[in-house]
């Protein structure tokens, strides 16, 4: 054995020193607390399925049948819950759906083989909370189709079919037709009237 | 034996594997900073397209592997990580022999065994072969072998494993040249 | 031979040994879901149609409309520019290369905004920031800017700015003078991300 | 957050200079291991001298569990480390070939760069040699441009290869090191016994 190969003290200090840093990367690790369960390739997939929707008279049948468990979520503000809600739903608002207690509470329901059903004031609301809660594994949860205006437009009986998802134009045609009429005003946009407008209240923004 | 004359003929080396911990150390330090290995065939191969280009720009231009190195803004193939990586190992090398007392006069290393011309004659012919294959290997056993195989890559362990079960197998045909 | 080549050997068997018991992670790249929930509870990933518009008569250069509906329907209609990513692809490697481009802004959109958003919280769960939702898709899009509606004589003086804007939108997209959507299709100018480059919010 | 050149965190010229000291740090380690001298490197195959081995092995161990560490801490993003692309027949070839000139020539190029450095012909003989290698291999490239790039199995690492996972490979190198760094002394010390001859340069 050469001289230099007696005593490798330098040898394990510096491999302590490498240990002595994976091992501090090990400890500021921090564990994150919810985790997802479906890649964005499968949540792709869920998008593109018509899964996890329901509508208004599938829940009925839901509520009135006594065959399944279900849970309602409402996820509007508490005001808004005050003026008005889906019997039976419980009010968690969007911000609070992910503490703690509520993630116990829905991985309970789902142990339990309940059915959950979150909705709010309409599908937009609910849409982005339901894939939160479809990607952290939730597969229970499902999303009220046209969310709380819609499922009071069902009660008072004065809806069509919800399908949103539609086109509600066959756009090309529109907008070619749009053409003659548009020639009626025919009124060059001029850049200078144009001012960059930004979300203004309800009347203007709300419509479609 | 007198300690010191032992001490005396022994060589100042470090101690290996605190190179290879070193040597491992540096090697993830170059993953993390430039997000690969370390890498010693490169440079040649960019020097040897540089002056092929250079003498004969038609030729180059014509071979499917000069004309793959020879960068599309004009600038010169020189300009390369793997060359200042290279002058780098240079004089790192230096720095160490200088420091270790290994640093000089121009010398020949060989076996007793052997003439100076022999181990020269071996060199050049082991430096010929080395230099084909590190092509066909993409990269020698820095690149490839060591720095392939330690990002995992399947390549570099197949060319690690065989250069060097290839040496052993031919070991016995050139012992003479080494013991 | 040495105690300490003993103690070397046990180290780094029980560091590689650390390697298979450590339990697993997911890619840091993705943002955390708490990240994702706050996101989608603010408003401000909303575009409306009235934005979009004026971003393309402006001729904005950081505005990437991207269209998700099926490829089909992209050929038959489709917004200035856009580019068709259809939501199915989004993952895809080659669609991923639009998102994450530096200064762009994308705005998704769909027929309605639904699909747009679902897109937008995959999008923003992969890390992508300057992302955006046209609100009330295609279906807003006609409603508002195609045929605008004039408001009652009782509405405010903003709205009333507010329709002729449109008005003149209107005349913008479907008049033959000004180049209309499908002219504008063939000079997509595509800018690609470069491969390998900082993927939104790396480090 | 790493690699931090292709994510453009280091940009410019740094580049160039970081790409001085790294190769400046490898070659100072290659040297002082004792790689500037061919006799130390040949000895693996003969069983006098298993330095080449202690280096090349504990790096490649080191490098290789901290790379997947790091990975695990999220400080390097191992999409975006080079992985060596695999062409199978090529890869083969070069292989025997650079077995054949590492036990003809007794350097490989990084170190010959260094037995340059400090003064050894036979490291300037085997640098040129290699030049002229990459030279004749790049002449006659149109000739085997087709077996160049034969069997292509792009850039596939081990454990995609065998099927199990990155973690158990870099396990099993661990092993293998430490029973070769094992018996390779053993080795050592019995053929040394019988050598008189050989002396460090």
């Amino acid at each position: 054995m050469h001289v230099h190969e007696l005593n490798p003290k330098k040898t394990v200090i510096t491999m302590v020193i490498f240990v002595v840093v994976i091992i501090a990367g090990l400890l500021t690790l921090t564990n994150p607390r919810l985790k997802y369960a479906l890649t964005p390739e499968q949540t792709v997939l869920l998008t593109v399925s018509d899964d996890g929707g329901i509508t208004p008279e599938k829940l009925e049948l839901m509520l009135t049948g006594s065959t399944e468990k279900v849970e309602i979520i409402d996820i509007r503000n508490h005001y808004e819950f005050a003026r008005g809600h889906i019997p039976g739903a419980r009010n968690i608002s969007a911000v609070e759906l992910l503490e703690k207690d509520n993630i116990e509470w829905l991985k309970d329901l789902q142990e339990k083989g309940f059915t959950v059903v979150i909705y709010g004031k309409n599908q937009m609301q609910a849409n982005g909370p339901w894939m939160v809660f479809r990607q952290i594994g939730f597969s229970n949860v499902h999303v009220l189709l046209g969310g709380y205006q819609y499922y009071l437009a069902y009660k008072n009986h004065e809806t069509q079919n919800y399908s949103p998802c539609k086109a509600d134009f066959n756009y090309a045609e529109v907008a070619k037709v749009s053409v003659t009429s548009g020639e009626d005003n025919n009124q060059p946009a001029k850049k200078t009237t144009i001012v960059r407008r930004k979300k203004k209240g309800g009347a203007v923004a709300g419509g479609c | 034996m007198d300690t010191k004359i032992v001490k005396k003929q022994q060589p100042k080396y470090i101690n290996p594997y605190f190179g290879g911990i070193l040597l491992g150390l540096l090697l993830l330090a170059a993953f993390f900073i430039a997000g690969r290995g370390l890498s010693a065939s490169g440079a040649v191969k960019l020097l040897v397209v540089t002056v092929v280009d250079k003498v004969a720009p038609a030729h180059a231009e014509g071979n499917a592997y000069y004309s793959k190195f020879i960068p599309a803004d004009g600038s010169s193939p020189l300009y390369n990580w793997l060359i200042f990586g290279a002058i780098g190992t240079f004089f790192g090398g230096m720095l160490s022999g200088a420091i270790f007392g290994r640093l000089k006069k121009l010398r020949v290393e060989h076996s007793p065994k052997i003439s100076a011309r022999t181990r020269l004659i071996a060199a050049g012919a082991g430096g010929i072969l080395f230099g084909i294959g590190s092509q066909f290997g993409r990269g020698c056993s820095s690149g490839a072998a060591l720095s392939g195989t330690a990002s995992l890559s399947f390549g570099g362990l197949i060319v690690m494993a065989l250069m060097f079960g290839i040496g052993y197998v031919f070991a016995w045909f050139f012992r003479k040249l080494w013991i | 031979m040495n105690k300490n080549y003993l103690f070397l050997a046990i180290l780094m068997i029980l560091l590689a040994a650390g390697l298979l018991l450590v339990p697993e992670r997911q890619n840091y790249q993705q943002i955390k879901p708490e990240k994702l929930m706050w996101d989608i509870t603010q408003t401000s990933r909303f575009v409306t149609v009235d934005q979009v518009a004026q971003m393309i008569i402006e001729g904005d250069p950081t505005l990437e409309l991207i269209d998700i509906r099926p490829a089909k329907d992209f050929e038959a209609f489709s917004l200035t520019n856009a580019i068709n990513i259809p939501l199915d692809s989004l993952m895809k490697p080659d669609y991923q290369d639009y998102l994450g481009i530096e200064d762009m802004n994308v705005v998704f959109y769909g027929n309605s905004d639904i699909k747009a958003d679902q897109a937008w919280v995959i999008s923003k769960r992969m890390g992508y920031n300057s992302i955006y939702v046209m609100q009330g898709g295609l279906n807003c899009w006609i409603r508002k800017i195609i045929q605008p509606v004039e408001p009652e004589e009782s509405a405010s003086q903003e709205e009333f700015d507010l329709y002729q804007f449109r008005k003149g939108a209107c005349a913008f997209f479907t008049g033959t003078k000004v180049e209309a959507p499908d002219a504008g299709k063939t000079g997509i100018k595509v800018v690609k991300r470069k491969k390998g480059t900082a993927v939104a919010g790396g480090c | 957050m790493g690699p931090l050149i292709p994510q453009e965190i280091i940009t410019g010229q740094w580049d160039f200079v970081i790409a001085l000291l790294i190769g400046g740090a490898f070659g100072f380690i290659l040297e002082a291991s004792g790689f500037s001298s061919s006799r130390n490197i040949a000895g693996v195959f003969y069983g006098y001298n298993f330095v080449v081995l202690r280096v090349f092995f504990t790096a490649m161990i080191v490098a290789m569990v901290g790379l997947l560490y790091f990975s695990y801490f999220g400080w390097i993003d191992l999409d975006l480390v080079f992985v060596l692309p695999t062409y199978l027949n090529s890869m083969l070839f070069g292989g025997f070939l650079m077995g054949l000139g590492f036990v003809i020539g007794g350097f490989c190029p990084g170190t010959s760069y260094t037995a340059v450095a400090i003064g050894k012909i036979d490291g300037i003989v085997f640098a040129t040699g290699f030049l002229i290698g990459v030279f004749l291999f790049a002449e006659g490239f149109p000739f085997y441009e087709d077996f160049y790039t034969a069997n292509d199995l792009g850039n596939i690492t081990i454990g995609e290869m065998f099927g199990i996972s990155n973690e158990w490979i870099a396990f099993l190198f661990v092993v293998v090191a430490i029973v070769a760094f094992y018996v390779t002394w053993l080795i050592e010390k019995r053929v040394r016994k019988n050598m008189t001859e050989y002396k460090f340069e």
